[in-house]
């Protein structure tokens, strides 16, 4: 490991050459210390350039909150620069970029959005001892592989199906025990595949009947005959954990053929609780459930992050909360650290206690590079609108199940 | 001794019978020829001769062995090389190239390979144009080139469609002792010929074939006379008026 | 073969190979990811350039060569480099498969294309569903830098390992262009007809050239398993991967020994430029890229290779 | 393990999304056919017309049944010009060269449009998707039903212009025989560039009947590429009627394959078919004897 250093010395040695005649402008210098740079790690273009670019623009918005608020203020008020990369939707675009990123100088990195280019990236990132900040991908792999550098800010599989199933038994449970048979309709990648594998096993146990487990491709081009499947077996609960495109088309399919469960329950869907398909499908949304990562509708700054955005004509999705929460993670991290030094911001990330994030997981602590306190949060569409029915505790709508036929 | 026999074959495209029941036989050292009007089913003969058809019914017999299911390539190995009516060069390839794949079937190096390719070209005048590309070449190089790429693999028995077909007299003329001095090598050739003047002057034998089926075989000049032939050739009742011609005439 | 014909590989992989005194890790990254594709494309050239079979379903030999070395090591515990000799020969088996099949059953030209790609798709949804390729969760190779791994700490070794890879097959090629056996894998490329007539056995020709060719394109999905110790259906069989290894040996040069080295190189860099110019706007920097690619086979139809070969050959008629 | 009338749904459903199939795979058959290349871009080209599609109804309220004309009309256009000043003099009468001047042109389209409307998935506003006709226990989609006609009437359409037509006579003349057409006075590269028009429109024509039940992002064209292609190799490559043929049994098939296998699973039985198909009658069910 010593060569690579040496290199990155020296190619840092002659940036800063490079860089002399601006900086050598003696009032800037004196002014302001050098800016922070975070990486940002997004699929940008392919097929999930759609997520990568909500969380570019939560990670976007983060950096411009801190910086108006004064930069990093252990820094001398040192501002917060982004570097934003393109995974291209594919891990080993994300590895590459990850050594662009390095060579950036680069003090920590987050994004990834999906679990296989997480996978890619924080391994890569760990050959530089540069921390990694994972914002959304899932799989339980990313934090058990024992990388030290590697952090996930948001819940994993695991924490997600287990909230998921127990939200799913108390909502049965007040509902009268309307459901006993369900249908999982899941994408067949990484995603999709594990967590109806998870569901097949956790829900038996839980007194669920599985009639069917219905895999499809990403993209699936038609969905009437997954339609047709559920409407011969007929279960009470349809459980999909599909992206955007095939669930807007399942939803739309399941109403135009006049399916009615009792229940929609999502997890993790890339649409019950976006708000386009609300927007756009009012009818085929209304009454859809989703177990997934949602912003603290109790914190004032994720309502007015919410506002803004929504004013931006931009779109609110979940990306846009965690990204601009592991943003200011990190930031919290450098100022605890007192340096933009990585092993430094490693150590402090691991002994985080971050309480000034927008997601409601509490405050920040990270074992094996996992936040305890993250958890999904239960939504439904009600009127148009996507209210949190669980946890309780902040819930401003109570869930509506079964849904009349 | 017979090099070559074709017993009784016939081929069959769909409804169209293109071979009926022909049978031929090629004597080792002779310079056979193969005429007949056009759509004759010559060339077909040649494919099923060399393995590129497979006949509906009858045997090929090569050197005494059967090779009727045989693949073509297999039939190179024997000795039989064939050229194409339409010539085939490897366009991309210079001629040097072109030649060597052929002489590779017998020399597995790179070096003798392509001196037996240089020895071809001489042999068939093509010596120095070794280094042109193929698809450079003029109708009647392209002739030579196939004859050389043929030669190159050392056949025993040299199946040439057409080479003088689209050549000018002239260059016909400087062909014929090449195919002889082939002869002379102790190289047998069957040849499908439209050229009267070169049949006449290099077969020791000729068949003909009509309708499929064949008409006639004899000496050249034998056959040439034959009102059979003649009438396969310029239709029904020709014979006779060449006669009554030739009669008025004398 | 003559020191002659070598002196241009040697030189370029040279080169390359003493990029680490100087060069920083992202240059190397880039590096170790184009030569990888330079080895699979140096597969395809094999195949497509010199046998001028056009296959699109690449991705089924780079992707049976990384999975291989990924399932036997994980799943098997076998050493590395026994996996990554494994992994070269299922791969050559694979071609050896889809060749047969296809070959046999006399499919060229489009259709040949057609049904390596379909060849690829089959094996990518099953890959995808399958359980002991670790289905849609992939495979993760456990990190563990050591020579008896297969694994490098630095970027160097990878480097390395790809180079003589590179190599190695760079020879054969040679050897095999000044050969028997190239000379009539181009003349089946050239007329299948005339070949046969000269007594070519055009199956076997190209079964041994799609062996040879899946036994090199599966050492490029070796190398990328060990490289990015991670493998999914879509990365290992993806079209993608079909579509960069033709791009490379066809941009660089059909039939030449270092026209996929430098096509890889030339349209990787391309990549990086177009990116580092354009990346602001999103998809702006793939769009010139595309357009790049377009005029290239507008102006250079006949590769780089071709093209630097007329510009020497210009430069010694002056 | 389903009951019949589920089985037989599920075949008018594959019966309908076979006819989209079909309309998508003309255009693809028609330029295989006659220019005997491999169009790489006819899915982005697909991505394209939806865009379109979309941007008539939110930018000028005309609805995507109005569009049909004035789009195919655009897109035979767009077609002509690509193939005649772009594909065509770029790629030198060399197959290899088509292959990589349609996937740059893909890759062009596919990230100008990324580019031009984001990644983010859209579909056509209103609830046309949920109309639906009712036969017997069946509940079939509208626009679908309606898409299958046309896709019907088109095939229809197309078949007469080839058969008939002058041009029609001179793009098979072409398809036949480059040099001989040339010959008697047809320009092939007009012809050439008219044919790469006439696919382009069948594809802006697929655009407005899949649009109203379907979605669109800058990648969707590729999820019909491959089921093109497999459709206008089991036709036949270069036969309309067997595109029209292809496109049902493929659709059938997946939908068949969907219901008993599921969805991932059936995708498999389209490779297959092409497979098989290949290895066993590469000329397809409709097409000529090589």
């Amino acid at each position: 490991m010593t060569s690579p250093r040496l290199t990155l010395t020296r190619r840092a040695a002659l940036r800063a050459g490079a860089m002399l005649p601006v900086l050598a402008a003696p009032r800037l210098l004196r002014a302001q210390p050098a800016a922070v740079k975070i990486g940002i790690l997004q699929p940008l273009t392919g097929a999930l350039a759609q997520d990568g670019d909500l969380g570019r623009l939560g990670a976007t918005l983060a950096a411009e909150a801190i910086n108006a608020a004064g930069g990093l203020k252990e820094l001398g008020g040192a501002r917060v620069e982004l570097v934003v990369a393109d995974a291209r939707s594919n891990p080993e675009a994300a590895a590459q970029e990850v050594e662009k990123l390095q060579a950036e100088g680069v003090v920590a990195i987050v994004g990834g959005f999906a679990s296989p280019i997480c996978l890619a990236a924080s391994q890569a990132a760990a050959r530089y001892d540069l921390p990694y900040i994972v914002d959304v991908g899932v799989s339980d792999q990313i934090t058990t592989r024992g990388l030290r550098n590697t952090f996930r800010f948001a819940p994993g599989f695991g924490t997600v199906t287990n909230t998921a199933l127990a939200n799913l038994v108390r909502l049965n449970t007040a509902g009268g025990r309307a459901a006993k048979t369900v249908v999982l309709v899941h994408e067949d990648g990484l995603f999709g595949s594990g967590l109806a594998k998870l569901m097949q096993t956790e829900l038996p146990k839980l007194g669920f009947e599985v009639l069917e487990t219905i895999a499809h491709p990403t993209p699936a081009r038609d969905m009437s005959n997954v339609a047709l499947r559920i409407r011969a077996l007929n279960p009470d609960l349809v459980i999909p954990s599909s992206y955007y495109g095939e669930f807007v088309l399942l939803a739309r399919t399941l109403r135009q053929q006049r399916i009615r469960p009792k229940g929609i329950y999502a997890v993790l869907n890339g649409a019950a609780s976006n708000y386009r398909f609300v927007k756009e499908f009012p009818e085929a949304a209304e009454g859809v459930m989703d177990c997934n990562h949602w912003h603290d509708p109790r914190k004032e700054e994720a309502v007015a992050l919410k506002k803004k955005v929504e004013a931006d004509g931009r779109l609110w999705a979940y990306n846009v909360p965690l990204n601009y929460s592991c943003v200011k993670l990190v930031a919290d991290a450098i100022e605890n650290a007192g340096a933009a030094d990585r092993g430094k911001v490693t150590e402090a990330l691991a002994a985080s206690n971050f309480r000034g994030h927008i997601m409601p997981y509490g405050p920040t602590k990270f074992i094996n590079g996992q936040n305890q306190g993250a958890a999904p949060v239960n939504t439904q569409v009600q009127g148009g609108d996507i209210k949190v029915i669980f946890p309780e505790s902040f819930a401003d709508a109570k869930p509506i199940f079964p849904l009349q036929g | 001794m017979s090099l070559l026999i074709l017993e009784a074959l016939s081929k069959r495209f769909g409804g169209l019978l293109a071979v009926d029941n022909a049978s031929l036989v090629v004597r080792e050292g002779s310079i056979t020829g193969l005429i007949g009007p056009n759509g004759a089913g010559k060339t077909t003969l040649f494919a099923l001769a060399s393995g590129f058809l497979e006949p509906s019914s009858g045997h090929v017999i090569f050197s005494g062995e059967d090779v009727t299911a045989e693949e073509p390539h297999l039939r190179a190995r024997r000795g039989i090389a064939r050229t194409f009516q339409i010539v085939q060069p490897f366009q991309g390839l210079t001629v040097r190239e072109n030649i060597a794949v052929g002489a590779y079937l017998r020399h597995a190096g790179r070096d003798a390979a392509l001196a037996m390719a240089e020895s071809v070209a001489r042999e068939v005048g093509l010596a120095p144009l070794l280094d042109t590309p193929a698809a450079a070449l003029t109708v009647a190089g392209r002739k030579r080139l196939e004859l050389a790429r043929a030669l190159a693999t050392q056949p025993r028995l040299l199946l040439l469609d057409e080479v003088l077909a689209g050549l000018n007299p002239s260059e016909v003329r400087d062909i014929l002792p090449v195919l002889r001095g082939i002869r002379a090598r102790g190289v047998t050739i069957l040849m499908i010929e439209h050229v009267m003047q070169a049949v006449m002057n290099l077969c020791d034998h000729v068949h003909v074939l009509a309708q499929g089926r064949m008409i006639a075989e004899g000496p050249p000049r034998a056959v040439c006379n034959d009102p059979v032939v003649i009438e396969a050739y310029l239709g029904h009742g020709a014979a006779a008026r060449i006669r009554a011609e030739g009669g008025a005439h004398a | 073969m003559k020191p002659r014909d070598l002196l241009p590989l040697l030189l370029l992989l040279g080169a390359l190979a003493l990029t680490p005194l100087f060069a920083s890790n992202l240059l190397l990254n880039f590096l170790v990811s184009a030569l990888i594709i330079a080895l699979g494309a140096q597969g395809w050239n094999l195949l497509g350039g010199y046998g001028g079979q056009l296959s699109f379903g690449h991705a089924a030999l780079f992707g049976t060569g990384a999975y291989a070395t990924a399932i036997l090591q994980v799943k098997f515990g076998l050493n590395a480099w026994l996996a990554f000799a494994c992994g070269i020969a299922l791969a050559a088996l694979a071609g050896w498969i889809i060749g047969y099949l296809s070959f046999r059953a006399r499919l060229r030209g489009s259709y040949f294309a057609l049904v390596t790609l379909a060849f690829a798709e089959v094996l990518r949804i099953l890959a995808n569903a399958a359980d002991f390729t670790g289905g849609a969760a992939g495979l993760l190779i456990k990190l563990q830098p050591g020579l008896a791994n297969f694994q490098f700490a630095s970027r160097a070794g990878y480097l390395w390992a790809v180079l003589a890879c590179i190599l190695v097959v760079g020879l054969m090629t040679l050897w095999i262009d000044r050969g028997r056996f190239g000379a009539q894998l181009v003349a089946v490329r050239e007329n299948e007809d005339a070949a046969r007539a000269l007594g070519v056995d055009v199956l076997a020709t190209k079964l041994r050239a799609i062996t040879l060719s899946g036994a090199i394109t599966g050492a490029a999905g070796c190398l990328y398993a060990q490289n990015f110790l991670y493998l999914d259906a879509s990365i290992a069989y993806g079209t993608w991967i079909s579509v960069e290894l033709l791009i490379a040996a066809i941009v660089g040069g059909l039939g030449t020994v270092l026209g996929p080295v430098i096509g890889a190189l030339a349209l990787h860099g391309l990549g990086e430029v177009t990116k580092g110019l354009l990346g602001w706007l999103t998809g702006i920097d793939l769009v010139l890229f595309g357009i790049i690619l377009i005029a290239a086979v507008a102006f250079v139809p006949s590769g780089l290779v071709g093209a630097l070969r007329r510009l020497r050959m210009r430069g010694a008629a002056r | 393990m389903y009951s019949p009338a589920i089985v037989a749904e599920a075949m008018v459903n594959g019966l309908m999304t076979g006819a989209a199939y079909a309309l998508v795979a003309l255009g693809l058959t028609l330029v295989y056919g006659v220019l005997h290349i491999v169009n790489f871009a006819h899915g982005a080209l697909l991505t394209c017309a939806m865009f379109a599609v979309l941007g008539m109804e939110q930018g000028l309220g005309i609805g995507p049944y109005a569009a049909i004309l004035p789009l195919g009309v655009l897109f035979f256009l767009l077609g002509y010009a690509l193939q005649r000043y772009v594909i065509g003099p770029s790629s030198h009468g060399e197959d290899r060269n088509t292959l990589l001047v349609t996937l740059g042109i893909s890759i062009v389209l596919e990230n100008a449009l990324l580019a031009a409307f984001r990644s983010d998935t859209r579909t056509l506003g209103g609830d046309m998707g949920f109309d639906v006709v009712e036969l017997g226990p069946m509940l079939l989609s509208r626009p679908r039903l309606v898409g299958c006609a046309v896709a019907l009437v088109v095939a229809a359409l197309l078949w007469l212009l080839l058969a008939r037509s002058d041009t029609g006579r001179a793009i098979r003349a072409v398809a036949k025989e480059r040099f001989g057409a040339q010959v008697v006075g047809i320009d092939p590269r007009h012809i050439f560039a008219v044919t790469f028009g006439i696919g382009c429109a069948c594809l802006a024509v697929a655009a407005c009947l899949l649009l109203p039940t379907f979605y669109v992002n800058p990648r969707v064209g590729n999820a019909f590429v491959l089921v093109a292609f497999t459709i206008v190799v089991l036709g036949g490559m270069g036969s309309v009627v067997g595109a029209l043929v292809g496109g049902l049994v493929i659709g059938v098939v997946e939908s068949l394959g969907g219901l008993l296998l599921g969805e991932s699973l059936g995708q498999l039985g389209i490779f297959l078919i092409f497979i098989l198909v290949l290895l066993l009658r590469p000329t397809g069910l409709f097409g000529a004897r090589a």
